[in-house]
């Protein structure tokens, strides 16, 4: 018999027994679901690699050339030129409807390709020419076809108009990949959406479509019949740039009509089914009606959003998917299924599992720096439910449990849940919170609403009904939905591999993996006298590298507008809407930057076991130290043991560690308020890691916390190091608690792994619950959990076709255990388990 | 050469990595990629990255080549570059070409012109 | 030589008689669907594979 | 110290790190450049423990009695 003849003769029951929840899910979904959960290519990379099957997307390329060549006859702003190029793509590309779908849309031309926009950079373009996995079949000829596509675009991409615009120095150190992640451009990076514009069914794209055209005229009549002065020149760039936006909502509107046709076509003249007749005329309707107006039922609102993100993927490679899914689509779902009773709880189930479907099918290339720090995804798609409303009443829904339940049918790894906790969250919601965490799906993450409201007030100056609007820009970070508020591009180079900080103190500044003078010059740490001297290295070196790389965010903020315009995220921004400005433009924002900090508690860490084995117990002396560094440890290994077991770690409650960490937060709290973004608001600090962990362990070298070049790095945030939390878990909340949540950075990652047998049952839910009252009680922003036991992981490791389906924590999103790296896989089986109660 | 000068080379260096390995397609006996010297850069994918014993000065394709061993930064090349002349060209004993696990820059050569 | 108008895969356009979509049956490892590509009625499909006359 | 899998001999440093199996643990994972195994060594003597195969961790369980950290 096979495994799964056998599977399915076990009860639904003695799978949950088994906390087979994968299996559970299988037998207990709909047929439809089943199918289409089961229709998806998954996009996310195994270290370096895409999953066998999945190929990169020519189609982008091929049609950006034509219309490139096209349009060298036109003399056309460059926004218009650019809006021109996406809507050829749009109008011509291939589009498909998958069997039982009644959601429609992909990024790219087919359900296994990942899209590539060859305009982006030459890097990612050599990237692909050197792929030995995705080139498409027949390999031999797409090899040659990628290779005209890189000639083609050598010269004429984003990378070579940005470059020269930036300091050299900063550039190339940003290039070198050591300290920051990928280029400072504002197609590249985390785009939020101006929902309160867009998504509360007030507009649609043809009203929008309407507005523009009256302020084209106008501003027309302004330049020819006003008498001309300095007053009426920016009408000029402000007439291109609406009537880009023009030209993006209008392909948008065409482009969704093409799916109506399609659907209205395959409907009649090939489906032989009646029920799927049905749906795919539904579908139809649907696409007829959005994105052009708005959406009248819950099935058109989210056919709506989807449409609206998958456009904004096609102008930009969006490494997230900032989204409040049960917030706008919530009043659909209560007319639907509360009010006019036209769809059952399960069929809108059905329909919102789908969308998490086509979500997670979304696939953009990465350059393997992206791929290996977010493995196993295409980019941290984590959606925000719960919270409260602008006026702070809970604004939780029945949507909200119908995400949660959709997405424990479905069992994808991403998108991913946040809950926006708060005391009015009512116990229904938070039971299916913890049932998603209890099967194993690593979400949703647990956030503190009014802490992270106030935080918003404190570091960006939002005001309460702004910041109440707040959703995840990316894993993290919290950032408002508003005209004003909302972030247009979040560029990821301001991602810092804070371990660098503590690495650069010993080496000076030298980067010995990139070969280059990361960092700033500081005094030889072999001649230091006291702890004071290393943390004044310390903080030049953090200064050096916070510094570099918001100076060319900045710098790439600032020239956004001009070198990399976004006409679509533009046309569905009120403030670019109104102004005629591009959306990326600072004058029109509120500022709400921040600095992801990779890799941070190694430099608590590494601090505390300088004092205290250094300078206080007298030891070692800074020379060994430096010298056993230098060697990596190697020939050191009974002294590295002495600084990982006999120096306070962080997470045991030991104020000698926790205060250093505090200091080093509130010396970057400091420099973060000096620090302005373009907008001229704050730049805090904000630690988690996604894989970056990984990607980053042969980059940084041996620490004085014990680790050498090539283990892994803590796990993220503030997350203790891995098996170095040893007093349990309210040790762990307490160190954590002794961080102001509110005014020493942004957010703090917290990874939790707790027992799956240990919480199971009625029993399992009034533990977590008291465990979340300690945590919000100590004013904590976030904590996340995996609830899968080491027996499951290993045996998923020895089996992976098994264990296909398992699901894991990494850190800011989840993945399939089977899609990371094995030494992905040994580092989230290394983190303590925590038993509580 | 001033700083400033230097990042120019660097920058020249690692743009110009992006043509030269694809344009030529002939692979030489000893390349950069092969050598235990050479670190691959932290972005990796398009095949650029750095020595260990070289500076910035350095130029290894010229003849005779230049050798830099004094400068701060190193001597930024790629994978495909022809080693051939240089007398710092120690050969790998390991290549680490299995893609799926994380990059580490001293062994790993995943990129497909280095598959055979 | 054939042309896509006479293929039974081209679906003409509602707007202009010269555009139409190619609708094809695709069945892939993961799952079947169908796709669309725009193409003009005048295109020659003498070297297409999935060419059958009406 | 020799590779168990194949037999190949060379100082420590001669087999490429990988990486820990738990950090305050004298025990790292490395690999042999002739045969390829990945083997976990102890650091402190120099010496190969066992090859390591797809779900075997080296490390055993992780901190706190029983695989569970408890308040203490």
């Amino acid at each position: 018999m096979t495994a799964e003849a056998a599977r399915n003769l076990e009860s639904v029951e003695d799978l949950e027994k088994k906390q087979q929840w994968w299996w559970v899910a299988e037998k207990t979904r709909s047929r439809r679901l089943d199918y289409l959960r089961k229709a998806i290519w998954k996009k996310g990379a195994i270290g370096g690699l895409y999953n066998p099957g999945v190929k990169v997307d020519l189609e982008f390329g091929l049609l950006a050339m034509e219309s490139w060549n096209a349009a060298q006859v036109l003399a056309d702003p460059k926004v218009i030129q650019f809006a021109k190029h996406l809507a050829h793509y749009l109008d011509n590309k291939t589009i498909f409807i998958t069997d039982h779908a009644q959601l429609v849309g992909y990024v790219g031309s087919l359900p296994h390709t990942v899209f590539w926009d060859p305009t982006m950079g030459e890097m990612l373009n050599e990237e692909i020419y050197n792929d030995s996995t995705a080139i498409p079949e027949p390999v031999e000829e797409s090899i040659k076809t990628v290779a005209e596509l890189c000639d083609f675009w050598a010269g004429k991409t984003m990378q070579s108009e940005i470059l020269p615009t930036f300091d050299i120095e900063d550039m190339m150190k940003v290039m070198s990949g050591a300290v920051g992640w990928g280029l400072p451009m504002s197609r590249t990076g985390y785009s939020g959406k101006d929902y309160e514009y867009l998504m509360t069914g007030k507009r649609a794209f043809q009203d929008i479509l309407d507005e523009l055209n009256q302020k084209i005229e106008e501003a027309d009549y302004r330049i020819h019949n006003e008498t001309p002065t300095p007053e009426i020149l920016d009408l000029y760039d402000k007439i291109d740039c609406w009537e880009a936006m023009t030209i993006m909502l209008e392909a948008g509107m065409r482009h969704a009509k093409r799916y109506a046709r399609l659907a209205r076509t395959l409907a009649e003249q090939f489906e032989a089914d009646s029920t799927r007749r049905e749906e795919l005329l539904l579908v139809a309707e649907t696409c007829e009606q959005v994105p052009a107006k708005p959406p009248r039922s819950l099935q058109e609102s989210l056919q709506y959003d989807l449409f609206i993100q998958l456009f904004s993927r096609t102008e930009a490679v969006e490494g997230a998917w900032p989204s409040r899914p049960d917030y706008y689509h919530g009043p659909y779902y209560q007319k639907d299924v509360n009010e006019k009773k036209r769809l059952t709880e399960q069929a809108a189930i059905d329909l919102v599992g789908e969308f998490l479907i086509r979500a997670a099918e979304v696939g953009q290339y990465k350059p393997r720096w992206t791929k290996e720090g977010l493995q196993g995804i295409d980019g941290t798609w984590v959606w925000t439910l719960g919270g409260v409303n602008k006026d702070g009443s809970d604004a939780c829904n029945d949507l909200t449990i119908a995400f949660m339940k959709a997405a424990r049918q479905v069992r994808v790894a991403n998108p991913t849940f946040a809950l926006r906790w708060h005391p009015e969250v009512r116990d229904e919601v938070m039971r299916e919170a913890f049932e998603c965490i209890r099967h194993g799906l690593g979400y949703p993450s647990i956030r503190n609403d009014p802490v992270l409201i106030e935080n918003a007030m404190f570091w960006h100056g939002h005001p309460v009904e702004e910041a109440r609007t707040w959703l995840h820009q990316a894993c993290m970070s919290p950032a408002p939905t508003t005209k004003h508020g909302f972030q247009p591009m979040r560029m990821a180079s301001a991602t810092a591999n804070c371990a660098k900080i503590i690495e650069y103190v010993f080496t000076r500044g030298f980067d010995k993996t990139v070969n280059m003078q990361m960092g700033a010059l500081t005094d030889d740490p072999r001649k230091f006298m006291d702890f004071e001297e290393v943390k004044t290295a310390w903080s030049a070196q953090m200064e050096s590298i916070f510094g570099l790389l918001v100076r060319v965010v900045n710098r790439g903020r600032a020239t956004a507008p001009k070198t990399c315009p976004r006409p679509y995220l533009s046309a569905i921004s009120e403030r670019s809407v109104e102004t005629g400005m591009d959306v990326c433009d600072p004058s029109l924002s509120r500022g709400n930057a921040w600095i992801t900090g990779f890799t941070w508690v190694e430099n608590a860490d590494s601090l505390a076991a300088v004092k205290k084995l250094v300078f206080d117990d007298k030891k070692y002396t800074m020379d060994q130290l430096c010298d056993a560094l230098e060697a990596d440890w190697e020939g050191h290994e009974a002294m590295r043991l002495d600084f990982v077991n006999n120096a306070p770690k962080w997470g045991n409650d030991d104020d000698y560690v926790d205060d250093i960490m505090v200091w080093c937060l509130r010396d970057v709290a400091r420099f973060s308020k000096e620090m302005k973004c373009p907008s001229g608001n704050n730049w805090p600090l904000l630690p988690e890691n996604v894989s970056g962990n990984i990607h980053y362990a042969n980059m940084v070298g041996a620490l004085p916390n014990g680790r050498r070049l090539g283990d892994a790095l803590y796990d993220g945030g503030i997350s203790p190091g891995p098996g170095l939390d040893k007093k349990g878990p309210t040790a762990v909340l307490k160190s954590c608690g002794k961080i102001n949540h509110v005014e020493d950075g942004r957010a703090f990652l917290l990874n939790q792994r707790l027992s799956p047998s240990q919480l199971a049952g009625e029993k399992g839910f009034t533990m977590w619950k008291a465990y979340l009252k300690t945590w919000a009680d100590l004013g904590l922003d976030h904590v996340q959990f995996n609830m899968v036991s080491d027996e499951t992981l290993r045996a998923a490791q020895s089996d992976p076709e098994k264990y296909q389906e398992v699901i894991v924590r990494v850190a800011g999103y989840s993945a399939h255990f089977v899609d990371i790296s094995r030494k992905t896989q040994d580092n989230i089986i290394q983190r303590t388990v925590q038993g509580i109660g | 050469m001033s700083r400033r000068d230097e990042l120019r080379k660097v920058q020249a260096g690692r743009l110009s990595a992006q043509r030269a390995p694809k344009a030529t397609q002939v692979k030489a006996e000893k390349i950069c990629g092969l050598c235990s010297n050479y670190s691959e850069g932290a972005f990796s994918g398009e095949g650029a990255g750095s020595c260990r014993i070289l500076k910035v000065k350095s130029d290894i394709s010229a003849d005779p080549p230049k050798y830099d061993l004094e400068s701060t930064d190193g001597y930024q090349t790629m994978n495909l570059m022809d080693a051939g002349k240089c007398q710092y060209y120690e050969k790998m004993s390991f290549v680490d070409k299995d893609g799926t696990e994380c990059s580490d820059p001293r062994y790993r050569r995943s990129m497909r012109q280095m598959q055979d | 030589m054939a042309e896509c108008r006479e293929c039974k895969s081209f679906f003409v356009s509602e707007d202009s008689p010269e555009k139409g979509d190619c609708i094809q049956r695709v069945v892939d490892p993961r799952q079947a669907y169908y796709r669309s590509v725009p193409v003009n009625a005048d295109k020659s499909a003498s070297q297409c594979l999935n060419f059958i006359k009406k | 110290m020799q590779c168990m899998e194949c037999g190949f001999e060379a100082p420590i440093s001669g087999y490429r790190y990988l990486y820990n199996a738990r950090i305050d643990a004298s025990v790292a994972m490395r690999q042999c450049p002739a045969c390829q195994a990945w083997l976990a060594v102890d650091q402190l003597n120099e010496k190969p423990l066992q090859a390591v195969g797809p779900g075997q961790a080296p490390w055993g369980k992780s901190a706190g009695i029983e695989n569970l950290a408890e308040d203490r």
